[in-house]
């Protein structure tokens, strides 16, 4: 399903974090946000998901999202894993966090997705029946983002995704988010590993201060240079 | 200067006092006033250390105020003791026995801690109840005499409010230093407390004793002043209310307890004797928590900082990296 | 000597090296650790890598006494400091991060850095309240001690910064400011660099090799392996809770198992390593 | 300092410090009620004319809030005399107060430390009620008219329960009974039957209750009936309250409870006087509390009327109360106080009442 | 021997009473981690309400009342949430001016009677032990309660979603929870249990307008004592503590026997590791 987000502002309290946000991401598309630490892409993301004010439009094939609280723009096919994978509920199951996200999939296909997303990540069939706080950090990064992936969101919305993962691992999770490309996923990454957004991305928005300031295909990211001084704003 | 930087809260409070203290000394009923705020005072700010400020949530004030009592009713009325030398009794007895007692609540959730706590002050005042010889049982203890000199209402006011400003002193002293800086660290995340090297249950031991040898002091303070004692004189209802004083001036705070004390006791004060009194308390508590929810010293704090925020200042952008970065 | 031996030669201070052998953890039924070891000698930067999952942060809460281990010895310059409680082991001289931070909300910047002079500080809980002279001396020098170690550390500017407000790197350094301010010879740090920016990496990278040439020993657990190859003479690969190889970061990247197991398309690539020196 | 009535035609100030609220309300506010029904027929001046106003405050059944209250009506409100409080440790915190501030108190409880002539402020308190001595000798004499022997003793875990199982302990052998058990519950107590179980298994013939909290009663009632101990019992004036006999179930019946009067249902002349009073202001008569209310304004007025055209202080008040002997008042006995007797009432005022069909019958 | 079975299910009958006012302490704290302390209010609304409507109906309205009354408290934390306050402790300090509230509307309505009602006038013989039917009712109830709470907060759907509500609200947004519906509802659900506990005390012994704040705590330490994390500890909670009150009673006397219930809390938390704070899913 198509994305659409036009004159986007997010805030907390009186605090405008990003402003004048638009673009657009088409089904299979796969867009990438950059920026340096404080630049607001996690503020678009959470405002994106409904979790942080915001002004202006998001629309999803034409049906309007904004006015919708978090909660219902997770019915309504949104997927956000949030940093710090702070979407799990530690003290449950990952079989119990699962079970959790394969909700709102119809009862007849949530087996068939479990399977699937086992099969991603098979260390979380091993660790079934244990609390998810308790996992390593980077099995609790893979739990959160299978449990995002279970409801086979229309969008899905991956704040820095790859922290504390293993790289083999990376490699694995690009080509598991490729196979969702097909599907009609449209998916916003927000990453500070160049590396790993060039090679999954399509398209980049470079964030400063909370605005675009920069926009253009993935190929231009696969110079580093390029990206590090221009992109993540890191020199000042 | 300096003085001024670490000893806000002591400053205030003793102008807060200097204030007060003419309004108060021409009436005789609020000497009277002043000297059981002050107890109540000292017994909030109890709570502010234990619950404020080393995260237990503590149901035995009442119980600790009432070993201070009855050890200062024993020492001055049966042993003789000089005056103020009960004091010490008063403040070691409770502190002691919270210190023990803290040694196992500490690695308790915070609602079975309250249970141990409200346990323990069960305990105390069933003993008290039932040690007929010592404490005069459920008829109380009468006849405990004034502290040497100090006799009138006015006498007693003074102390008790310069007891209070030397708690607060204290207080400060103590959350301006390492031990301080560890009890707010480990109520908040005990795992970074051990990585800091901060012995929990020892720092949390002594923050609780600390809070208990104050509530003794309050009790010791009310035995002389009230001149007599009784197993409900300080019960669980005390300490249930001086928690709720300490929350709602805001338990985090130095001064809070205290600001909690003065606006509970105006409320009761102002709340008619009938059967709806207990209504009205509910409610007024209700939207109290509900106006303030960090206490009427985070209210005042959000205001102050809206006041600011309202100048229009825009969002500072996250601090970036120092200067070293750019190269 | 316990530890397994060096690629590179042993410099003399090895004597007082923090060393881990056998450690074997086990939580219900899943085998965190089976007889792993590692050593960290002052001065030097040792990295730990493997899979997620594998028992880098178990080994380090093991050599911190956050967990005790089921078998096996944590030693000190000799000294035995296995099962120490968490605080205790702090006191003997080895701090860590943690890989999610935990940070104490609120707080500023110097106040984080203070809370990590516990240890140091000299007066007692009492002397504390009282606020007697030699206490107020005390806090004093506390403060100067906590401005040198963010001064050290470049973060001098950020001192009255509230922690919740700074990026995840700064976070980072904060914490790393924290265990200097300990007075730790040792210091374990967990993915210090996750969520980083390219720079900031750079900074951070720079700032613990400072810290490893005032004579601190560091173990590093790291998953952006430029970083790690960058920074560390050893690296110690784990698998599944044991020790798949050991060596310095150019040998270990070539061996196919760790390439199979771990690097995986990152180790046939070496622009990475180039980005970051 | 002396607090003196402005001028002779200024309202005399009486304050009432009663539990209006927590465990003792059950008579704190029928004494209210009393005092509040006697005021107003009275049309707020006293038997001889002098005007006089009401201060009320709750003691919430808790010493502590008792001292602050009489403290503060005395000072602020510049009574001089009061009621209250209504509880006995309520009565010794408020006591060296109102000696400080010389100012009497009629005190309505029958503990006996209250009247202890140790006490410093022993010349301030008037105790209008009957001392537990007095009443649990009454009780345990009509008991040991049956051919009981063996008593077993259920009593509530506070200062009433205690110094009534203390003194029935005391009391018992010299009317050839003895206390072979007692067991003791908390207010909180929700199940006695474990309590009753003991005191059958240790073959008691009957039982004493020591109780005021009603539910208290209720609950051993049916925890005896239950267990099958079926001995006749007997209870203090705590359990004399009407709403005690209406809810309990048939359990009660034959059940004895000491009481002054029965008010709210067999109330003789005077009493009746004051059941009518109570009705014809919506009230429902609820036990003994109103009579020791009544009578505590009744007394604190006579004493005011005895200085007709004087000063009126605390210290005359105090004076004034110990000459007070037999005036009108809404009770079966005689009061009468004097120097060396604060006591008040003796026996006479008592009865044995009955608990049957949810009513309270007098004996005689 | 006789004896002390006698004791021991004597007390285990009492201790029903506490399992069942746990029983809505665990539940609500298993979605909103606080506890309401105004489940003693619950029970003597519904039982002041039922007392006095009398019959059926009058359970109906009792019960009706007590949830009326978690009602209002349920308002209040849904106020006190909306003005962004999280602190839990402060939730339940404002049940407990909930509970304060509703006790003194009841001594207001219905004076200092205390309110109890008659079931059954025949006793069961259990090997020479006499009980009341009630007894065995109140432990039945208190039985299933708990059962069903276990298998729906542990095994359902609704329960995974309680729970996970309870733990981390920003994620149950994003997993589309609906939070505050399942909170509220759980505050309800409180009352109603409340209102059940209050109405089996009308049967048993009885109550009256001081009960309240025993009663809650007396549901608070069953609920506590064993850990307050599953319905079944709530239960053998309150058993355990039903039967230290009721051997107490009947083999000590004087202070001992009033401090074994609390000396039993002290030495359960001193010792066993039920309270301890750390909450699975903490790791470092
Ligand atoms: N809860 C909050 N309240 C106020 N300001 C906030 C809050 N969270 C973030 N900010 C501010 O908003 C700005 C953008 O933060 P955001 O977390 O969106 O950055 P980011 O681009 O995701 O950075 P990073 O790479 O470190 O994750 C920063 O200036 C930050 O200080
Ligand atoms: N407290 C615990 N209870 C149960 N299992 C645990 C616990 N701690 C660790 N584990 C398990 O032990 C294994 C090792 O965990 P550890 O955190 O040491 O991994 P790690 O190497 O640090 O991984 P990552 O790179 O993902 O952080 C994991 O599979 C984890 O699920
Ligand atoms: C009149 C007496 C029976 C009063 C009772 N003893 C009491 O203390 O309340
Ligand atoms: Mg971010
Ligand atoms: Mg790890």
């Amino acid at each position: 399903m198509t994305l659409e987000v036009t004159d986007f502002s997010a805030r907390y309290g009186r605090i405008e974090v990003c402003r004048g946000i638009g673009f657009t991401v088409a089904p299979g598309e796969f867009l990438v946000v950059l920026g340096a630490n404080g630049a607001g892409k996690s503020t678009l993301l959470g405002a994106l998901a409904g979790l942080v004010t915001s002004t202006g439009e998001i629309t999803l094939d034409g049906t309007r999202l904004d006015a919708a609280p978090a909660r219902r723009r997770a019915g309504m096919g949104v997927a956000l894993v949030p940093e710090g994978r702070r979407n799990l509920f530690a003290p449950l199951t990952v079989d119990e966090n699962l079970q959790l996200g394969l909700r709102l999939l119809p009862a007849g296909e949530r087996e068939a997705m479990r399977a699937e997303l086992l099969g991603l990540f098979p260390i979380l069939a091993e660790r079934g029946r244990q609390a998810a706080g308790m996992l390593s950090g980077g099995e609790q990064q893979m739990l959160a983002l299978a449990v995002a992936l279970a409801r086979r969101p229309a969008v899905l919305l991956l704040d820095e995704p790859t922290q504390g993962l293993a790289p083999i691992v990376l490699d694995e999770l690009a080509a598991a988010i490729r196979r969702l490309r097909p599907l009609g996923l449209a998916l916003v990454l927000a990453e500070q590993n160049v590396r790993f957004a060039a090679g999954l991305a399509d398209r980049y928005v470079a964030l400063r201060g909370g605005e675009i300031v920069q926009a253009g295909g993935a190929d231009e990211l696969r110079d580093h240079r390029f990206a590090a001084a221009s992109l993540l704003g890191a020199a000042a | 200067m300096t003085f001024w930087a670490n000893h806000r809260n002591t400053l205030i409070a003793i102008a807060a006092v200097l204030i007060a203290a003419p309004f108060v000394a021409s009436r005789p009923v609020w000497l009277d006033s002043a000297v059981i705020l002050g107890v109540y005072a000292l017994l909030a700010l109890s709570v502010g250390i234990s619950y404020g400020q080393a995260g237990i949530l503590t149901m035995s004030q009442g119980a600790f105020a009432s070993v201070g009592a009855y050890a200062a009713a024993l020492c001055s009325a049966r042993w003789g003791w000089p005056p103020f030398t009960d004091l010490v009794l008063a403040m070691l007895l409770p502190a002691v026995l919270a210190y023990g007692v803290g040694r196992v609540v500490t690695r308790l959730s915070p609602l079975a801690t309250a249970l141990a706590t409200l346990a323990l002050g069960s305990v105390i005042s069933i003993y008290i109840r039932h040690a007929d010889d010592l404490t005069g049982g459920y008829v109380g203890f009468a006849g405990i005499p004034a502290i040497g000199f100090i006799d009138t209402p006015l006498e007693y006011a003074v102390l008790a409010w310069l007891l209070v400003i030397a708690v607060v002193y204290g207080y400060e002293n103590l959350m301006r230093s390492a031990h301080g800086r560890a009890l707010n660290v480990l109520q908040q995340d005990q795992a970074r407390a051990r990585a800091d090297g901060i012995d929990v249950a020892r720092s949390m031991s002594a923050a609780f004793a600390l809070s208990a040898a104050i509530a003794g002091i309050a009790g010791w303070l009310y035995a002389h002043y009230v001149s007599v004692l009784s197993p409900e004189s300080l019960d669980t209802n005390i300490s249930v209310t001086a928690l709720l004083m300490a929350v709602v001036g805001g338990a985090g705070y130095v001064l809070g307890p205290i600001i909690g004390t003065v606006l509970f006791d105006t409320l009761t004060r102002l709340l008619p004797a009938a059967e709806l009194q207990g209504l009205f308390y509910g409610l007024a508590l209700v939207v109290i928590l509900l106006v303030a929810r960090t206490g009427l010293m985070g209210l005042g704090e959000q205001l102050i900082g809206a006041a600011r925020s309202g100048l229009g200042r825009r969002a500072a952008p996250a601090a970036g990296l120092p200067a070293r970065a750019a190269s | 000597m316990t530890g397994p031996a060096f690629d590179t030669p042993v410099p003399p201070a090895a004597a007082d090296a923090l060393v881990a052998s056998g450690i074997e953890v086990a939580f219900g039924g899943i085998k965190a650790l089976a007889g792993v070891g590692a050593t960290v000698v002052p001065g030097r930067i040792v990295g730990l890598i493997g899979r997620n999952g594998s028992g880098k942060s178990t080994l380090f809460n093991c050599m911190t006494g956050f967990v005790r281990p089921g078998a096996g010895r944590v030693t000190l310059g000799g000294a035995d400091i296995t099962g120490l409680p968490a605080e205790r082991v702090v006191r003997a001289g080895i701090a860590r991060t943690f890989q999610t931070p935990r940070i104490a909300e609120g707080a500023d910047v110097r106040t984080a850095v203070l809370c990590g002079f516990f240890n140091s500080a000299k007066t007692s809980f009492m002397g504390s309240v009282a606020g007697f002279g030699a206490a107020r001396r005390e806090e004093r020098r506390l403060r100067e001690e906590a401005d040198a170690v963010l001064e050290g550390l470049g973060l001098a500017d950020l001192r009255h910064t509230e922690v919740r407000r700074l990026s995840m790197g700064l976070v980072r350094m904060v914490d790393v400011a924290r265990c200097i301010a300990s007075g730790a010879r040792f210091i374990l740090l967990d993915e210090p660099a996750a969520g980083l920016t390219q720079a900031e990496q750079e900074t951070l990278s720079r700032q613990i090799r400072d810290v490893a040439a005032r004579g601190v020993g560091i173990l590093l657990v790291e998953h952006n392996f430029a970083l790690v190859r960058s920074l560390c003479e050893t690296v110690v690969v784990l698998e599944t809770g044991r020790v798949l190889c050991e060596g310095a970061p150019e040998t270990v990247a070539r061996d196919p198992r760790v390439l199979r197991s771990y690097l995986g398309a990152v180790g046939e690539s070496d622009e990475q390593g180039e980005a970051a020196a | 300092l002396p607090l003196a009535a402005a001028a002779a035609d200024a309202p005399v100030k009486i304050g009432t410090v009663l539990s209006l609220s927590g465990p003792a309300a059950v008579f704190g506010l029928p004494e209210r009620d009393a005092i509040n029904v006697v005021a107003k027929k009275l049309g707020f001046k006293s038997p001889g004319g002098r005007p006089f106003e009401l201060v009320l405050h709750d003691d919430k059944s808790n010493p502590t809030e008792a001292a602050r209250a009489v403290t503060q009506v005395i000072n602020n409100d510049k009574v001089v005399v009061v009621v209250g409080p209504s509880t006995g440790s309520g009565i010794l915190a408020a006591g060296p107060i109102a000696s400080r501030l010389k100012v009497p108190l009629i005190a309505p409880a029958g503990t006996m430390a209250v009247g202890d002539r140790k006490n410093e402020f022993w010349p301030w308190v008037f105790r209008m009620a009957i001392n537990d001595a007095t009443s649990i000798e009454f009780i345990l004499k009509d008991m040991a008219k049956s051919k009981a022997k063996k008593v077993g003793v259920l009593y509530q875990e506070d200062a009433y329960g205690k110094t009534g199982v203390d003194l029935a302990k005391e009391i018992a052998p010299k009317l050839g009974l003895e206390v072979v058990e007692t067991v003791s519950a908390p207010y909180s107590a929700t199940d006695l039957t474990a309590q009753a179980t003991r005191l059958r298994n240790a073959g008691v013939d009957t039982v004493f209750l020591q109780v005021s909290i009603a539910a208290l009663g209720t609950s051993f009632l049916k925890a005896a009936r239950q267990i099958g101990l079926d001995k006749p019992i007997y209870a203090n004036a705590g359990l004399a309250q009407r709403s005690f006999a209406e809810n309990v179930g048939p359990e009660a019946d034959g059940l004895r409870t000491l009481s002054i009067g029965n008010l709210p249902f067999e109330p003789i002349a005077e009493e009746k006087e004051l059941s009518d009073l109570l009705k014809a202001d919506g009230k429902v008569p609820q036990g003994w509390g109103e009579i020791v209310g009544a009578n505590g304004l009744l007394a604190a007025l006579a004493a005011i009327d005895a200085q007709a055209g004087k000063e009126i202080t605390g210290e005359s008040m105090r004076t004034a109360l110990e000459g007070l002997c037999g005036f009108r008042s809404y009770a079966r006995g005689k009061i009468c106080y004097s120097p060396d007797n604060h006591d008040g009432w003796d026996g006479s005022s008592l009865t044995i009442v009955e608990i049957r069909d949810k009513k309270m019958r007098t004996l005689d | 021997m006789l004896t002390f079975s006698e004791f021991i299910l004597r007390g285990v009958l009492a201790g029903s009473i506490y399992v069942l006012l746990a029983v809505p302490m665990s539940l609500l704290f298993s979605t909103v981690r606080t506890i309401d302390f105004a489940v003693g209010a619950y029970a003597l609304v519904a039982a002041a309400v039922a007392a006095s409507v009398g019959g059926v109906l009058g359970i109906a309205a009792g019960l009706g009342a007590a949830v009326a009354g978690s009602a209002a408290m349920a308002l209040i934390f849904l106020l006190l949430k909306r003005f962004g306050c999280h602190n839990h402790i402060i939730y339940a300090l404002a049940s407990f001016g909930v509970a304060t509230a509703l006790a003194s509307a009841v001594l207001w309505q219905y004076g200092t009677q205390s309110f109890v009602r008659d079931s059954f006038s025949q006793f069961w013989s259990l090997a020479g032990i006499r009980i009341s039917p009630q007894g065995v009712l109140n432990l039945v109830t208190a039985l299933v309660a708990v059962t069903i709470l276990y298998v729906v907060i542990q095994r359902s759907q609704l329960g995974r979603m309680m729970r996970a509500a309870a733990v981390n609200v920003m994620g149950s947004e994003l997993a589309g929870i609906p939070v505050e519906l399942i909170q509220v509802g759980t505050y309800l659900v409180g009352g109603l249990l409340g209102g059940i506990a209050g109405l089996l005390i009308l049967f048993t012994a009885g109550l009256d307008y001081s009960a309240p704040l025993s009663l809650t705590l007396s549901g608070f330490a069953a609920a506590i004592v064993f850990g307050i994390d599953n319905p079944f500890r709530a239960l053998f909670g309150g058993l355990a503590m039903g039967v230290a009150e009721a051997l107490a009673a009947g083999y000590t006397s004087g202070m001992v026997t009033s401090m074994v219930p609390f000396l039993f809390l002290l030495i359960v938390l001193g010792t066993s590791r039920f309270g301890d704070a750390t909450v699975a899913g903490d790791r470092t």
